[in-house]
């Protein structure tokens, strides 16, 4: 007997609920291995990094704004993803939208009033569009890699950045320090819950959530998205624009990503720094996959990344965990899960062994079919 | 080992006929839902060409690829020269002296002829002396190629021959071949033969899969005859008609679609190309000139030609997926359409139906009901104000699995990539038709497919000309053109010739127009005029 | 000239790390694998080299151990992509993730100690000759290596057999497999290549350029070197130009800022990713060209059947 | 000490929290501030539990940290970068009980302090220094961002190397990064090939002191003590020391008399301390820059004291004035000398 893959050709859904916990218990059990052998205590860990997190109100909230920006921009990429279209660079989309929201706050800084916000909210978008636009057009009309120009996009907007509240955008009254004004609260997101940070933002992407699933499943634009990544000469054969189904995916993850940009700095922020993101188009992109490019699993995917990191703080606050394992425990869970993703598109199964090769010229070599191991 | 075609290596071996070369014993191979072979038994002479005859889904590419190593079966012997032998791969298949031609492609598109030769054969041939090889074996089959181009600028004929030589060189024992000449002229298709006839007298087997019937009567001492993966029969194929092959094969009789009717009444002027010129898009495609077309309502052009001399731009430029500078050089029912893309022209009642139907035609990992709405557009019922109504392409996709038998497991779900090349054309033909355009464009439209399908094909491709459609083909397969053609034309080197009447013409004339020989074309674009 | 040739010797350092992991990422690439954790790799390399170098004395050893530690970090993936069927990308990153984490955690005890650097050829009068002696024949040993890497891989791919096969399996896996070739092993061993030459150009850092040990010290050239990849459109010797330009500019925008110059060093430090990005435009214009050395399977799951 | 806040320390151990930007391996800011964390413990052992968060990236993550700081019950949390004011601010309003220290801000609350060391002190010597040690009157300036603290140093360096050497010439180049040894390295190769024979930094990592090392020129260090790198090279260091600071404030909760305050540490306060000197350094070179230091803490010599020039010429500090302390926080400008300008708006 020797395990081999069959193509599943469809996935009960039992294996699709089932997979993410298996590999939740797998990390759980070699995360727990690793806590003991660098002599911490699994079990105590293994609470503080999963569970400690969700159990005040705060706490929750606070994954709800981690998991704000990774899920926005997670949902713009899945759809290029799904149209073969390779943002990476969604962090310096991400990046302009907060200068181009944050310069509009700061540009009516004594100017107070219900209408700043949602303008904020539409810079910021159309910043991260701008930027998005600029590899969709390098793409459309000299064919440049879109993944090598968004890449190296991202560097520019962060230094960007950097020049701009090292410069123009600086706060004059804060000594020449790196960083804008504080914005007021006409430009600042409202909370959903009191006395925590969840801002209207995570709602919004909420919404952004079902949009996106609308747009995908039901709409002749998500279709053509679709045909396009799946087999472009179909689309062609179709007549849906490649070039079309390019811009479109860029404008969308930039614009979102944009808007993931404006509502870090006019939520939890509320000021133009030079850092404003930790790395969240980087880690929308494990997001989007770890998702499976859709919207519900984006969601909850973006959820776990956000838990992940909480649980990182907390065990380095509660147990002196360093950052180093945080890490090595989170390279874990996330491989468990793409590891664990396998079942949901194959199927193992036990073959007979074939006859034991009896001709001489036809002794079972190396190169059988090892691939099905 | 420097194998060579002609050095009589593989007859040395033969010793007397009592044992065959390849004996197959009860073979036995499930997939998910089908068994694809169902103790299948065979027995292979040296120094045959044996025939298997089958459907669509029968089991016979399943077959094949047990006995080169690409799929293991789940039971059943595998006997090679009467010893029993385990085929792990395809690398231990050559080994042993088999050699295939696969079905679908197995080609590097961005690696040259030679490259995608050497990798095949598996020695350390230095690749100039390989090339010369390829030179001088390519033309004396008749096959030529270039050993430098890369594959992605060949026609899928060239492909197909590139396919032909890396098998030919490896001086193979058991040569299988998966529907072989699809792709190729009359002339190249006899060339085939001739050699498939030299290899079989020096004492190699050659099995040979095609739905060609009359193919396979005149080159293939015996068949078997497969029916959903059971053995249904074995025959001496020269003793029988065409016909008696394709009922053995599907187990009942089927309809012939009546022959092109002379003069008959067209109508006004449907799709319309005056000098057509568009250069080529790569440096290996080819550049069209000057193409003058008319297709009128209720005929049916035939474009006849080797792959690769311009019918896939040809078509492209039709189809609206490569545009033309000059609008007025494609008109539809009389309007400029040059410069609108597939979904205008598709608006204007333009119906097409691609070479590939994988990859091109339909979507390998969508469903039917979604592949059902790929030629649809915003102007039919499938989708309002730019959302889908899935319910209706649902529906869409089960009539017209059932108007032309589209054999689907599950139906309107079944992925396209689940379904048999003969079936998915059926469905894709079928898409088409049901638009009721008022042209349609079909490229190949029964390559590959078996006689039941491609009569069924043919007929509904005859009842939309009825109907007063506008139809063109483009084909290789002459039978074909002659079968549904009112005019035929003959495209070479990007030009097109005029047309003539099919029953004026004969196959003789267009195969030779097809090889480039035009001897005889001034006089019959002469008499083309007045039709 | 006085200080031109200081530029280039200054240029040929700072583009080493990048040729090394760009290209075994090529190869990788070539094979019909994206792997997007180069800066994990090169992490690990770098501390891997570090640690054993320090602790035995053996600069080779500590080669040794930065090619192994890239390997290992390499089969993770490949494990997870080509046996698991986990997609690509998404591995790729979370491979990042973890060589961040596991790299700063088994380098706690080497911060803020010192070594040796590799010695500098000194090849006698050679190194004396105006103009090329210190282009040429200054430099520490695997700056030379890394363009011997370089012109090693060429050959390779385009010279031999087994470049050929690897060749084909990047292009159609389907294909590849059909006439035989376990397109899987092959691909582990791309991968591992890959790794390898990325755990390289960690310990050049390391070891050679700086000599020392400090949390996240690739500081993002690993994806430097997968953007090179994508710029060099596959090919190996484009590379070394990619990273030479790459690495030309940075120096530049340097002894302009040195020089005085009064633009603002952010908008300064942009010049090397537009400069990238404007060559990049210019040589993508033929898209037949990409498409002959862009490996058509890339990033796609293989499973044998079908 | 008093006995009973002793007392109380031994069974509920005072819960002391860091907050570190980088991680706690760059051997540079992070890990200096680190090495504080272990003084407190080293002194005040059971007495206090310590807690650190490293690598926290200054944007909406800061002030979740602090806060989670804040909510499991930290009396003390010192927050060890620029970035981390605004949230920490904001995370003290919440906690009022809660102590907090700032460094390198400016901005105060009843239960924020805030800290920062006079680095610049130390560069004045360090310039006199470099004056007396160049041979080709260049020196190479490797500056990570031009914020207020980092244009300090390069003048407060101008000032003592032209107070020494009025031809000599700093040229200066900014990496971006706070460390990042390649950058680092690359730019102090390209000063060297443009004649620099010192080289000073700004950056965190002892990439420059090694290359300075390697090219046999000398090279001053940054942070923390780069003799290691550099044994020939390193002429002195400009060294963070925050372990007496971190144990007085500790101590003052102890004792129940910590006070919002705002400690610009110098050289006197041993927050700025210089190295050993190199062996490059002559006798009598060691010996002005040790009598400098003595004068600078007696406040005998005060660096910025006017007339001072801008390198344009407009006069910024007036005659027989010092620049106040918010002249130098928000220093913007070049002193005379620099060839070069600054980045403005
Ligand atoms: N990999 C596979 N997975 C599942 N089913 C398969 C697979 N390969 C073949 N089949 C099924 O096995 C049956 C035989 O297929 P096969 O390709 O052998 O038919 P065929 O005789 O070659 O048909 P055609 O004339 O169209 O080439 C079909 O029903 C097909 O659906
Ligand atoms: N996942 C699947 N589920 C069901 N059937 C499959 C699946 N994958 C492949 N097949 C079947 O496998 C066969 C593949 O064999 P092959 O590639 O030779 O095509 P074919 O049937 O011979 O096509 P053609 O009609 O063009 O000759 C297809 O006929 C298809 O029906
Ligand atoms: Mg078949
Ligand atoms: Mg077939």
């Amino acid at each position: 007997m020797r395990p081999s893959l069959e193509l599943r050709s469809h996935t009960p859904r039992s294996i699709l609920y089932l997979t993410p916990v298996i590999a939740a218990l797998l990390t759980a059990f070699s995360g727990g291995v690793l806590f003991a052998a660098l002599g911490y205590p699994p079990l105590e860990a293994l609470y503080a990094f999963f569970i400690q997190p969700l159990t005040s109100l705060n706490g929750l909230a606070e994954i709800g704004v981690k998991a704000t920006p990774l899920v926005l921009i997670g949902i713009g990429l899945s759809i290029g993803f799904r149209g073969n279209v390779w943002n990476i660079g969604a962090e310096g989309q991400l990046t302009l939208g907060a200068i181009c929201g944050g310069a509009v706050a700061l540009a009516f800084y004594d100017v107070e009033g219900v209408w700043l916000l949602p303008l904020m909210v539409i810079a910021g978008t159309l910043g991260g569009m701008a930027w998005g636009a600029i590899p969709a057009l390098l793409k459309t009309r000299f064919n440049a890699s879109e993944i090598l120009v968004s890449l190296m996009l991202t560097y520019v907007a962060t230094l960007f950045l950097s020049y701009l509240v090292h410069g123009p955008l600086m706060d004059p009254e804060g000594f020449n320090f790196p960083q804008s004004r504080l914005f007021h609260d006409s430009a600042l997101l409202p909370t959903l819950i009191p006395f925590t940070r969840l801002h209207l933002g995570a709602a919004i992407a909420l919404f952004i959530v079902v949009a996106g699933w609308f747009v995908m499943a039901r709409t002749l634009i998500g279709f053509q998205v679709k045909v396009i990544g799946l087999t472009p000469a179909a689309g062609g054969y179709a007549g849906f624009s490649q070039k079309k189904v390019v811009w479109m995916a860029f404008l969308t993850s930039g614009g979102l990503a944009g808007m993931a940009g404006l509502f870090e700095v006019a939520g939890p922020i509320g000021q133009l720094s030079p850092s404003v993101s930790p790395g969240y188009g980087f880690t929308a992109i494990i997001v989007a996959f770890l998702g499976r490019l859709h919207p519900v699993g984006i969601l909850l995917a973006g959820l776990l990344m956000a838990l992940s990191y909480l649980g990182g703080e907390v065990v380095q606050i509660e147990l002196g965990l360093p950052l180093a394992i945080t890490g090595v425990f989170q390279g874990m869970l996330l491989f468990f899960l793409l590891g664990a993703d396998l079942f949901t598109r194959y199927r193992l199964r036990w073959n007979r062994s074939p006859a034991a090769g009896t001709a001489a010229g036809a002794a079972r070599p190396a190169e059988a079919r090892e691939e099905a191991a | 080992m420097s194998p060579d075609i002609h050095s009589g290596s593989a007859s040395a071996n033969v010793s007397a006929g009592a044992v065959p070369r390849l004996a197959l014993r009860g073979i036995t191979k499930a997939f998910p839902g089908t068994v694809a072979n169902d103790d299948v038994s065979l027995a292979l002479r040296a120094g045959e060409i044996h025939a298997l005859l089958g459907e669509n889904g029968a089991g016979k590419s399943t077959l094949v690829k047990i006995v080169y190593g690409l799929l293991q079966a789940d039971s059943g012997d595998v006997l090679w020269e009467g010893r029993p032998v385990v085929i792990p791969s395809p690398a231990e298949a050559r080994k042993l002296g088999i050699g295939m031609v696969f079905q679908h492609f197995s080609l590097f598109d961005s690696l040259t002829v030679a490259e995608n030769v050497a990798l095949g054969i598996g020695d350390k041939t230095p690749m100039r002396v390989l090339e010369d090889r390829i030179r001088e074996v390519s033309e004396r089959y008749g096959l030529p190629l270039d050993p430098r181009r890369p594959v992605h600028a060949l026609s899928v004929g060239e492909r197909q021959r590139v396919e032909i030589v890396r098998c030919l060189l490896q001086d193979p024992k058991l040569l299988i071949m998966d529907e072989p000449t699809s792709v190729l002229t009359p002339q190249e298709a006899e060339q085939l033969f001739t050699t498939l006839r030299a290899l079989r007298d020096e004492g190699r087997t050659i099995l040979y899969i095609s739905h060609k019937l009359d193919e396979i009567r005149a080159l293939c001492g015996r068949a078997t005859i497969l029916r959903a993966g059971k053995v249904v029969d074995a025959c001496d194929p020269t003793e029988k008609t065409a016909r008696e092959l394709a009922q053995m094969m599907i187990g009942s009789d089927y309809a012939t679609p009546a022959g092109a009717a002379e003069d008959r009444k067209t109508g006004e002027a449907r799709l319309t190309v005056h000098n057509l010129n568009l250069a080529a898009s790569g440096p290996f495609g080819t550049t069209l000139v000057d193409v003058d077309l008319e297709v009128r309502g209720g005929e049916i052009l035939g474009i006849a030609g080797v792959a690769g001399n311009g019918q896939a731009e040809l078509l492209s430029a039709l189809s609206g997926e490569l545009l033309v500078q000059d609008a007025g050089s494609v008109r539809l029912e009389g309007v400029p359409a040059g410069h609108l893309g597939p979904r205008q022209r598709r608006a204007m009642g333009l119906g097409f139906v691609p070479e590939e139907r994988l990859g091109r035609g339909a979507v390998p990992d969508m469903s039917l009901a979604e592949n059902a709405l790929l030629s649809r557009g915003t102007g039919d019922d499938m989708v309002s104000r730019g959302m889908i109504r899935f319910s209706r392409a649902h529906g869409l996709a089960e009539k017209i699995i059932d108007a032309y038998n589209v054999v689907a497991g599950k139906g309107a779900h079944a992925t396209a990539k689940s379904l048999s090349g003969g079936n998915l054309q059926k469905f894709i033909i079928g898409r088409e038709i049901m638009r009721k355009p008022r042209i349609l464009i079909a490229a190949h439209p029964t390559w590959g497919v078996d006689a039941g399908a491609a009569a069924a094909i043919h007929q509904a491709l005859m009842d939309l000309r009825d109907e007063g459609t506008a139809v063109l083909i483009v084909s290789q397969d002459l039978d074909e053109l002659f079968v549904l053609s009112d005019r035929i034309a003959v495209m070479y080197h990007g030009r097109l010739s005029q047309s003539r009447p099919a029953h004026e013409a004969t196959v003789e004339q267009i195969g030779l127009l097809m090889g480039g020989v035009f001897d005889t074309s001034d006089a019959w674009e002469g008499d083309a005029h007045a039709s | 000239m006085e200080s031109f040739v200081p530029f280039i010797v200054i240029m040929l350092g700072a583009a080493t790390p990048l040729i090394f992991a760009a290209i075994g990422e090529l190869v990788t690439e070539k094979s019909g694998v994206l792997n997007l954790g180069v800066e994990g790799m090169m992490l690990m390399g770098a501390v891997s080299a570090f640690a054993v170098s320090i602790t035995t004395g053996s600069t080779t050893l500590g080669l040794l151990a930065a090619i192994g530690a890239g390997v290992l970090m390499a089969l993770l993936f490949g494990l997870l992509t080509l046996t698991l069927l986990a997609n690509q990308v998404a591995c790729g990153l979370a491979l990042t993730i973890f060589g961040i984490g596991l790299s700063s955690f088994i380098g706690k005890d080497y911060v803020g100690k010192p070594l040796d650097a590799l010695p500098s050829m000194d090849l006698g009068w050679l190194s004396d000759i105006p103009v090329l002696g210190p282009v040429l024949f200054s430099q520490d040993l695997m700056v030379y290596a890394a363009i011997a890497v370089v012109a090693a891989v060429a050959w390779f791919l385009y010279h031999t057999r087994a470049g050929l096969v690897l060749r084909a399996v990047g292009e159609s896996h389907h294909a590849a497999h059909a006439i035989g070739y376990p397109v899987i092993r092959i691909r582990y061993m791309a991968v591992a290549f890959g790794g390898a030459m990325a755990g390289l150009g960690g310990a050049y850092l390391s070891l050679a350029y700086t000599p020392m040990w400090v949390e996240h010290m690739t500081a993002g050239r690993g994806w430097i070197a997968l953007a090179l990849v994508v710029f060099a459109t596959w090919r190996p010797f484009r590379v070394l130009l990619g990273a030479w330009l790459f690495g030309g500019v940075t120096i530049l925008q340097l002894h302009a800022q040195g020089a005085g110059i009064a633009v603002p060093s952010q908008l300064m430090s942009m010049l090397p990713y537009i400069a990238t990005i404007v060559v990049l435009v210019l040589i993508s214009r033929d898209a037949t060209r990409i498409r002959m050395n862009a490996p058509a399977s890339i990033g796609k799951v293989f499973h044998p059947e079908r | 000490t008093m006995p009973g806040g002793a007392a109380v320390a031994q069974d509920d151990p005072l819960k002391v929290g860091f907050v570190y930007v980088g991680p706690v391996g760059d051997h540079g800011w992070t890990y200096q501030h680190d090495k504080g964390r272990q003084a407190v413990v080293e002194k005040f052992g059971d007495a206090v539990k310590t807690t650190y968060v490293e690598s926290v990236p200054e944007g909406a993550d800061a002030e979740r940290v602090i806060n989670q700081l804040a909510q499991s019950g930290h009396d003390l949390i010192f927050t060890t970068s620029f970035g981390f004011m605004n949230p920490t601010v904001k995370v003290a309003k919440r906690y009022p009980d809660v102590m907090f220290e700032h460094a390198t801000g400016y901005k105060r609350a009843d239960n924020v302090s805030t800290y920062a060391g006079r680095f610049y002190e130390g560069r004045y010597p360090i310039g006199v220094m470099a004056g007396r040690l160049t041979e080709s009157d260049t020196i190479g300036y490797i500056a990570p961002f031009p914020i207020p603290e980092v244009v300090r140093g390069i003048n407060a360096f101008t000032k003592g190397l032209h107070s020494v050497n009025p031809d000599a010439s700093v040229k200066i180049i900014y990496v971006n990064s706070w460390y990042d040894p390649g950058k680092e390295r690359e730019a102090a190769e390209t000063l060297v090939a443009q004649g620099a024979d010192i080289l000073v930094q700004h950056t965190d990592s002892a990439a420059p002191m090694q290359l300075a090392e390697e090219k046999g020129l000398i090279a001053f260090g940054q942070a923390s003590d780069m003799s290691q790198f550099g044994p020939n090279a390193q002429a002195t260091a400009i060294v963070d020391d925050w372990s007496d600071y971190y144990i007085d404030r500790v101590q003052a909760v102890m004792d129940g008399t910590w006070e919002s305050q705002d400690t610009w540490g110098g050289l006197n306060s041993g927050m700025v301390q210089l190295s050993d000197f190199g062996p490059k350094v002559p006798e009598d070179v060691a010996k002005e820059a040790t009598q400098i230091v003595k004068d600078i803490e007696s406040g005998d010599l005060v660096i910025f004291e006017g007339p001072i020039k801008d390198n344009a010429g407009e006069v910024r500090i007036a005659e027989g004035e010092a620049a106040s302390e918010e002249d130098l926080l928000s220093m913007d400008w070049y002193i005379e000398g620099i060839d070069a300008q600054l980045p403005k708006n």
